[in-house]
């Protein structure tokens, strides 16, 4: 029942924001909405309940590693709406609250599908659900932003379909009964016919991987981050990615059932490897402090996937690394949203000095950098540091190197473009621009408040969500 | 009782005796000049006199110029008492004592350039960097013998270093040392003490602006550091282990006075070379000490 | 007294001085003092009292439970931190005070505490997880500290250059102590001697530590770095934070097992390191860059003497290992108050005339009459010349080589060549010192700022003081501390049997003793007699030429000039040159840089490359959709053909 | 199993007009037709024909064949354009592309470990000619037309091959699945009437703002 109501609130919230009348009011729905969700989803952390084996949709462990963390970032998004709503009065926010809504309902349903099919509708559904979203701004670059992600996005999730549609013909092959459940496709194991799962796993991969945003798809991710409100981009970055992840980890359990497991683990290891170089090259290089999130988020992407690559204890850390990501990045995108408020611009070609026009903000943008770059003692540095453990004890040491080798470049890159932001004397545009923006608590104090919890998550991780990590990667590698 | 004695005798040795050595150089250069040349006891006169007059000091100086030559002075004669002479041995002995005496070298160095460089002037400046520099090769050179000698002995304490026979790198080493005795002593062909030309001095050229008693002390510890380079020589050369204290005690004395001979010889035979051909002859005067602890090496293996 | 409450004490007084640092500069300055009083006292306890202090606590950071440890080596690191870290604090009262810099001078406040606070953590925590928060929380406060005035853009380039690199060895060290607890288990951390297996671990440590120690060649970081912060921050980096690299390399050098290369390695670099440090730091013309590259040198001697006690224990010879090793750990004080002083020295002389570069100063002992004085302390300590501290340990270090020399084996000839290098950037050291005290305090003012220079207050003058104090006592007194040196080798290699104050040792107390009261009295002698009316004031005597000027003295470029030509090879200057023409010649000059040529030779055409490559990528992303699909499909190929090859196996 | 074969083959026929044709009418008309194709389809497959599946087939055919080219008309008569000009990849070469890829296809699809029961079927064979041509206009057209074009005729490719489990999948799943298509489809479909209100235009290379 609860976890039907994980999906439900949000969508019937959704329904509501759509027919509620009063800009002003509308925006108070997200927090409300995102205080529930929020509530249930850690009483259900708390609480497990008991999925039924053969259900389509569950709160199971896999779902329960990871949905909290996702409810968690929304939350606070949510709170940080309601102030960038306010200084967005001039257009309408009816589709934006309510489709926001629609978009945690989705996640949520795609967190919880343990069915090949719902699995894919969600995932689907959730891409649709966020166009409008993206071409809130309404500007041009905004709608070209929008068209390639459809398209690009679309063609992944067309992959992704084609690719549930071979590993059902696989079960078929196998004699199943076209039961498409995680749990009975594991089931058949062996019978599974090996060249259709196989086909199935790198056409799964490609097309979640476009939805991740791991590379060489990743190529929507900087256009709509940089076009994005801020809080879409957390979102994006911190929730629906997350869902493409739970789907390959799950896919990867019926793999690794059909005695494929090592291949799998090769390429989602290649695949990572690659995402984080082509990241590394690109933060480099980037002169956007918007695109530069998203190609940070990228290479975040790439340690998942190297993380869920590396058995049990890699997934353990993967699934950290996903609260800590997920919750460092949010800190970032509503940080630099202020700053893109503030300085009107996004280059730092034109943005200098922050540290003196926006100073909360600013010291928060550093912080996450920090953060974000595994300095400990936040969340992501442990979550990391546990990928390298996992890495290190099983022996890929080439692996190793290019990881540490990408983080340093990744740091160079990030380094360079938030001092360049933050440091120096700001030019007369951004302080003019910036009179027209005040730093307000409801702006400075969701990104500060997900920045405290990536640095208590690394602390003083609460073992209760240790005990879910380590449940979920029980779940995807059972021992006989 | 007997202690202080010796050590008296040896104070004495260093004290009264180093002032010859100079007068004994300009000696032979006039002699192989075919001059009568000032008489051997010159240093002395000029000490005396100098102790005598009055102090002119820079305007630009600070206390240090006056203090620079008395540090120097006393660091040197404090290297000294490390130095065994053959029979009556060293005042100071111990392990290690021998890097003591290199640093005590160095201080005292330190001291001279500190002085020179108070006056601001042009010359003493580029006295003191030429000094600083060329003592840099000198000093691997120092350390490359004293490595010889603790190979061939088993022993890094001076008094023993020096008192047993010498193994079969005698003659590189001697040549190396000599060679590091007249850079350090600023004596051809690095450094020519009788020129006229300040351009292409060293030592002299660093203490230009001295006068009076420090002039008179700097002399002094000059005269000081070339005996106890002498002593040194000699003892790592020769064999001084193996004789009965009265033969040790000529053989020193005639080995320092050979030294002293040599040098004038070096310098009424040869010339001051050009600065840029300086290097040359230091970084040969130190693959000499490294050849000489190779075969030290071998040689006591 | 206990250690327990003494370390509870320091850490809470510095954590309260990060939160008060701000606002109230008296409290934060009486924490402070506090904090690092308590630190001094706790080590001096632990380095007397000769017992370690352990403490495990159930309090898990990071799902790990607190390990704290106090041993002979890290004691003497953390009483280092403690006096620098309070002169550091009571200078900057004056020398970074709020009326100069309103902005940073409170943020300053608080980064010095977490500074302390976070080394002082380094330096106990004893749990790989909680060393590795520590030592970033270490990094990225220096990195703040650095950066203080970041108004100006070479102090921001330096600092960025600081955390590059700081951040590249930090990533060396989460491979190694995420390898150390992948092989043992636990990221608990001791003693390991016995794992065989653990032996290539070191050179992850010796990289990532070597970083932050400024080992050549990884000191790139260190000269503009220490050159372009604050002189307080100058003094703690150099005195007291390049000493947690070393730390790092001295501790998991003594806990893990070493390989057979390892003390070869380390010496060789330490060699290196010692003369191109002292090289470098010859021919700069900046100050304070002149003194970070000697820095480098000190590093080297410390270097060499932890390879030789690592030669040493492979050969299992405890007497020369035993000697080498306290040397290195009597370095390590002796560099820290020596370099501090300096650098302190240093940040008075900038403080008055406002300018680093040597050769607009000059003549400063009238203006400056106590900074010219402690300088000179500090030059002489730093040349290692006798009486005073640096002599000492460079002695130690001596005498350790020459005793492997005269052992004959193997290691006598990475002993010989360790010798030979430490002799020669021996005398360069000081040839570099009487080539910065003299161009900045002697002779005639260079510049009008000099000219009207002012002695600095009561506070600097006084932290100078107290170094400079201590390092005349570690001079004069070396066998009152060998007690304590003799605790950090035992911490090292518990094999080795403790010895007793080694005679010679011994000797050379006395002989430190005797020659300081001669050379004090001689000194006294002569100016009493020059204060006698013998002296009588002139212009220097400039071979009749009637008008000297200032700009007639040698410069430091032309004091520097016959040495920086043997070296030209690594130093590689830069040349401006314009010679006088004509008859009349009116402006002629000729100005010699010195840029940090390993990053000017190797990291700049590596960073060219990989910049190069990253813009040839980010070509890829230009905008075309067709593009953009053409790439997923062509991911899917070859995630196919990783499949298929996969398969095949 | 023969009608269903000729009803693909046609829908393979239309995919190579689709290519070959410059004409933006034709190609979207070629498309529609496609659409309704694949509509029929699952009658002919499902045994027993419940309103379920009528219900379905009937909106796909709608969706597919009458809004979506609906939808792709307006835009294009908006933007004043007939025809594709200069396209990345030439008319003649995607046509030899489409028609090899045809044949690869064919071969391929005898090559994959089929059930017996689909040997005989030219499913998988259409399936891979159809998305393989979705490709070829996704990348080698210019005018986005064309590329809604091509990424429909992908989905038909796939939706084809989705045909293979009809038997097997709950219905449940597949109206999930379709009203997904649709909705995509349709989704794109304002996307394009944006941009074309935003740009005034439907040529993709304006539409190169956002690059590194």
């Amino acid at each position: 029942m609860r976890q039907i109501l994980l999906v439900a609130v949000p969508l019937v919230g959704a329904i509501v924001a759509a027919f509620w009348r009063g800009d002003r009011t509308r925006p108070w729905l997200l927090p409300v909405v995102g205080a529930a969700h929020l509530a249930l989803s850690f009483w259900l952390l708390v609480q497990p309940p008991v999925v039924a084996r053969e259900a389509w949709m569950g709160f199971d462990a896999v779902a329960r590693a990871v949905l909290p963390a996702v409810s968690l970032l929304f939350f606070a998004c949510s709170m940080y709406a309601v102030t960038y709503l306010r200084l967005r009065s001039e257009r309408s926010n009816r589709v934006f609250v309510a489709v926001l809504l629609a978009v945690l309902g989705l996640l949520s349903a795609g967190h919880q599908a343990r069915h090949l099919g719902v699995l894919w509708i969600a995932t689907e559904a959730v891409t649709l659900a966020a166009v409008p979203l993206l071409h809130f701004n309404g500007t041009p670059r905004a709608f070209e932003a929008t068209w390639k992600y459809l398209l690009v996005g679309g063609t992944g999730i067309a992959l992704s379909l084609l690719g549930s549609f071979c590993l059902g013909y696989a079960s078929m092959h196998g004699g199943g009964s076209g039961d498409l459940t995680f749990v009975a496709l594991s089931a058949q194991g062996a019978a599974l016919s090996r060249p259709w799962v196989l086909i199935a796993w790198v056409l799964l991969l490609a097309g979640y991987g476009t939805k991740m945003g791991l590379a060489p798809m990743h190529t929507w991710k900087p256009d709509a981050y940089g076009e994005a409100p801020g809080i879409v981009g957390a979102i994006l970055a911190g929730g629906v990615t997350t869902v493409a992840f739970t789907a390959l980890l799950r896919v990867r359990a019926v793999v690794g059932a059909a005695g494929a497991g090592a291949i799998a683990d090769r390429t989602l290891l290649a695949i990572g490897l690659f995402s984080m170089v082509v990241a590394a090259l690109f933060l480099l290089g980037t002169r956007n402090y918007k695109r530069m999130l998203a190609y940070s988020s990228v290479e975040h992407m790439g340690i998942l996937s190297i993380g869920a690559s590396l058995g049990p204890a890699g997934v353990f850390a993967a699934l950290f690394h996903v609260w800590s990501n997920g919750l460092t990045k949010g800190a970032l995108f509503l940080s630099s949203a202020n700053i893109r408020r503030a300085a009107n611009s996004a280059s730092i070609d034109e943005v200098r000095g922050m540290a003196v026009l926006t100073p909360r903000s600013a010291m928060i943008f550093v912080a996450g950098l920090f953060a974000v770059t595994a300095s400990p003692p936040f969340g992501p540095f442990f979550s990391e540091l546990l990928v390298l453990r996992a890495a290190l004890g099983t022996g890929h040491y080439v692996a190793v190197v290019i990881f540490l080798a990408c983080l340093l470049f990744a740091f160079f890159g990030l380094s360079r473009v938030v001092f360049a932001v933050v440091d120096g004397r700001p030019r007369p545009a951004t302080v003019a621009s910036a009179r027209r923006f005040v730093e307000t608590a409801g702006a400075v104090a969701p990104p500060a408040l997900l920045l405290g919890l990536s640095l208590w998550l690394g602390l003083f991780t609460p073992d209760v969500l240790r005990e879910s990590w380590t449940a979920a990667a029980a779940q995807l590698f059972p021992t006989p | 009782m007997m202690i202080v004695v010796s050590f008296l005798a040896r104070l004495a040795w260093w004290l009264l005796l180093a002032p010859l050595l100079p007068g004994i150089i300009n000696k032979v250069k006039a002699w192989v000049a075919g001059r009568r040349g000032p008489p051997v006891l010159q240093l002395y006169y000029d000490l005396a006199r100098l102790w005598q007059k009055q102090v002119v000091m820079s305007t630009l100086a600070s206390p240090a110029f006056i203090v620079g030559p008395a540090v120097a002075w006393v660091a040197v004669l404090g290297a000294t008492t490390m130095v065994p002479l053959g029979p009556a041995g060293a005042t100071l002995s111990f392990r290690g004592d021998v890097v003591l005496m290199l640093y005590l070298l160095a201080l005292a160095r330190f001291a001279t350039t500190w002085a020179a460089m108070e006056t601001g002037s042009a010359f003493e400046g580029m006295g003191a960097a030429r000094e600083v520099s060329y003592a840099v090769l000198a000093e691997a050179a120092m350390i490359a013998a004293m490595l010889t000698l603790a190979v061939q002995t088993g022993s890094v304490s001076l008094a023993t270093m020096l008192a047993p026979s010498v193994g079969t790198s005698a003659v590189l080493l001697a040549a190396g040392l000599f060679t590091v005795l007249l850079v350090e002593n600023c004596r051809v062909p690095f450094d020519d003490p009788a020129t006229h030309l300040e351009l292409t001095m060293i030592h002299e050229v660093m203490v230009l602006d001295h006068s009076g008693p420090p002039l008179a002390v700097i002399l002094h510890g000059a005269s000081l550091k070339l005996l106890l380079f002498a002593v040194l020589l000699t003892q790592s050369v020769l064999p001084m282990g193996t004789y009965s204290p009265a033969v040790a005690a000529a053989v020193l004395v005639a080995g320092v006075l050979a030294v002293t001979v040599g040098v004038g010889a070096v310098e009424s035979l040869m010339a001051r070379f050009a600065f840029r051909r300086v290097p040359l002859l230091l970084t040969t005067s130190v693959l000499l000490c490294v050849f000489a602890l190779l075969v030290a090496w071998q040689g006591a293996a | 007294m206990t250690v327990g409450p003494l370390i509870v004490l320091a850490f809470a007084a510095l954590t309260l001085g990060v939160v008060v640092g701000r606002r109230w500069p008296r409290l934060w300055l009486a924490l402070t003092l506090t904090g690092a009083g308590a630190a001094i006292v706790a080590s001096l306890a632990v380095l007397f009292g000769a017992v370690d202090w352990e403490w495990r606590g159930a309090f898990r950071l990071g799902g790990e439970a607190l390990h704290l440890r106090l041993d002979g080596l890290s004691a003497i690191f953390l009483a280092l931190v403690g006096v620098l870290g309070a002169a550091g604090a009571v200078y900057a009262r004056e020398y970074w005070s709020d009326a100069h810099y309103p902005a940073s001078a409170p943020r300053g406040r608080a980064w010095w505490s977490a500074l302390l606070l976070s080394m002082m953590l380094v330096l106990t925590l004893s749990n790989g997880l909680h060393f590795l928060i520590a030592w970033e929380s270490f990094a990225i406060a220096a990195f703040f500290l650095i950066t203080l005035d970041r108004g100006q853009r070479a102090v921001r380039s330096a600092g960025w250059l600081y955390l590059a690199a700081s951040h590249a060895g930090t990533l060396a060290l989460f491979a190694f102590f995420a390898l150390l607890a992948a092989r043992t288990g636990s990221w608990d951390l001791g003693p390991m001697r016995d794992q065989a297996a653990l032996q290539p671990l070191l050179w992850l440590a010796l990289f990532g530590f070597g970083v932050k120690a400024g080992l050549f060649p990884l000191h790139v970081w260190l000269p503009s770095a220490h050159a372009n912060a604050p002189s307080h921050v100058s003094a703690i980096m150099s005195g007291a934070a390049i000493k947690m690299g070393v730390y790092g390399i001295m501790r998991f050098s003594g806990w893990l097992p070493a390989p057979a290369a390892a003390g070869w390695v380390v010496t060789g670099l330490g060699a290196a390191s010692a003369l191109l440090g002292i090289a470098f730091a010859f021919a700069q013309g900046d100050l304070k860059r002149l003194l970070a590259y000697c820095s480098v040198e000190n590093v080297g001697i410390i270097m060499v003497g932890v390879g030789g006690a690592l030669l040493a224990r492979a050969d299992g010879d405890a007497a020369w290992g035993r000697l080498l090793l306290a040397g290195a750990l009597l370095h390590v004080w002796n560099h820290g108050l020596f370099k501090g002083l300096l650098f302190l020295g240093a940040g008075s002389v900038l403080h008055a005339t406002g300018t680093r570069q040597m050769s607009r100063l000059g003549g400063l002992w009238r203006k400056l009459p106590w900074t010219a004085g402690m300088f000179a302390i500090g030059t002489l300590a730093v040349a290692g010349l006798p009486p005073l501290n640096g002599f000492v340990s460079e002695w130690m270090v001596y005498l350790g080589l020459f005793d492997a020399v005269t052992s004959r084996g193997a290691s006598a000839w990475a002993a010989i060549f360790a010798a030979l290098m430490l002799g020669t950037a021996g005398a360069l050291a000081l040839a570099s010192f009487v080539k910065a005290g003299a161009t900045v305090f002697l002779g005639a003012a260079r510049g009008k700022r000099a000219a009207e220079a002012h002695e600095s207050g009561r506070t600097m003058v006084g932290s100078m003081l107290v170094l400079a104090a201590l390092c005349v006592m570690l001079g004069l007194a070396p066998t009152l501390v060998w007690p304590a040196l003799a605790r950090g080798v035992a911490a090292w290699q518990p094999a080795w049997p403790v010895a007793p104050v080694p005679q010679s040792l011994q000797a050379i107390g006395g002989a430190q003793l005797t020659l300081a009261v001669l050379l004090v009295a001689a000194g006294l002698f002569a100016w009493r007699r020059l204060r006698g009316g013998v002296a009588r004031r002139a212009m220097t005597w400039d071979c009749g030429y009637a008008a000297p000027t200032a700009r007639m003295q040698y410069t430091s470029a032309s004091f520097a000039g016959i040495v920086g030509g043997w070296f030209r090879w690594i130093l590689r200057p830069e040349l401006a040159l314009r010679r006088p023409r004509g008859l009349l010649p009116l402006r002629a000059f000729r100005l010699e840089r010195f840029p940090e040529t390993v990053l000017d030779v190797v990291i700049a055409p590596v960073g060219g490359l990989i910049m190069q490559t990253a813009s040839g990528a980010r070509r890829l992303q230009h905008g075309s959709l067709q593009a953009y699909i053409l790439y997923v499909v062509a991911g899917l190929v070859a995630l196919g053909a990783l499949v298929l090859t996969a398969g095949v196996r | 199993m023969r009608d269903l074969n000729l009803l693909i083959g046609l829908a393979m026929g239309l995919n190579l007009v689709a290519l070959g044709s410059s004409r933006l009418p034709s190609i979207i008309r070629a498309t529609a037709l496609q659409g309704v194709l694949l509509g029929i389809m699952p009658l002919l497959l499902e045994h027993d024909i419940g309103w379920q599946v009528v219900a379905v087939a009937v909106a796909t055919a709608i969706g597919k064949g009458v809004v979506i080219p609906g939808l792709l008309q307006r835009a294009m008569r908006a933007a004043h354009i007939e025809r594709e000009i200069e396209p990345f990849i030439g008319f003649v070469p995607s046509l030899l592309l489409g028609a090899g890829g045809t044949i690869a296809a064919l071969a391929v699809a005898r090559s994959l470990p089929l059930l017996p029961e689909h040997a005989k079927s030219l499913l998988v064979p259409g399936a891979l000619a159809s998305m393989l041509t979705g490709f070829v206009l996704l990348i080698g057209r210019v005018k986005a037309i064309s590329q809604v074009c091509g990424y429909l005729i992908f989905e038909n490719g796939i939706y084809l091959f989705g045909l293979l489990l009809i038997g097997s999948t709950p219905l449940l799943v597949e109206a999930g699945v379709l009203l997904d298509l649709t909705v995509g489809i349709f989704v794109i479909g304002i996307i394009v009437d944006r941009i074309q209100r935003a740009f005034d235009s439907l040529d993709t290379r304006k539409l190169t703002v956002l690059r590194e």
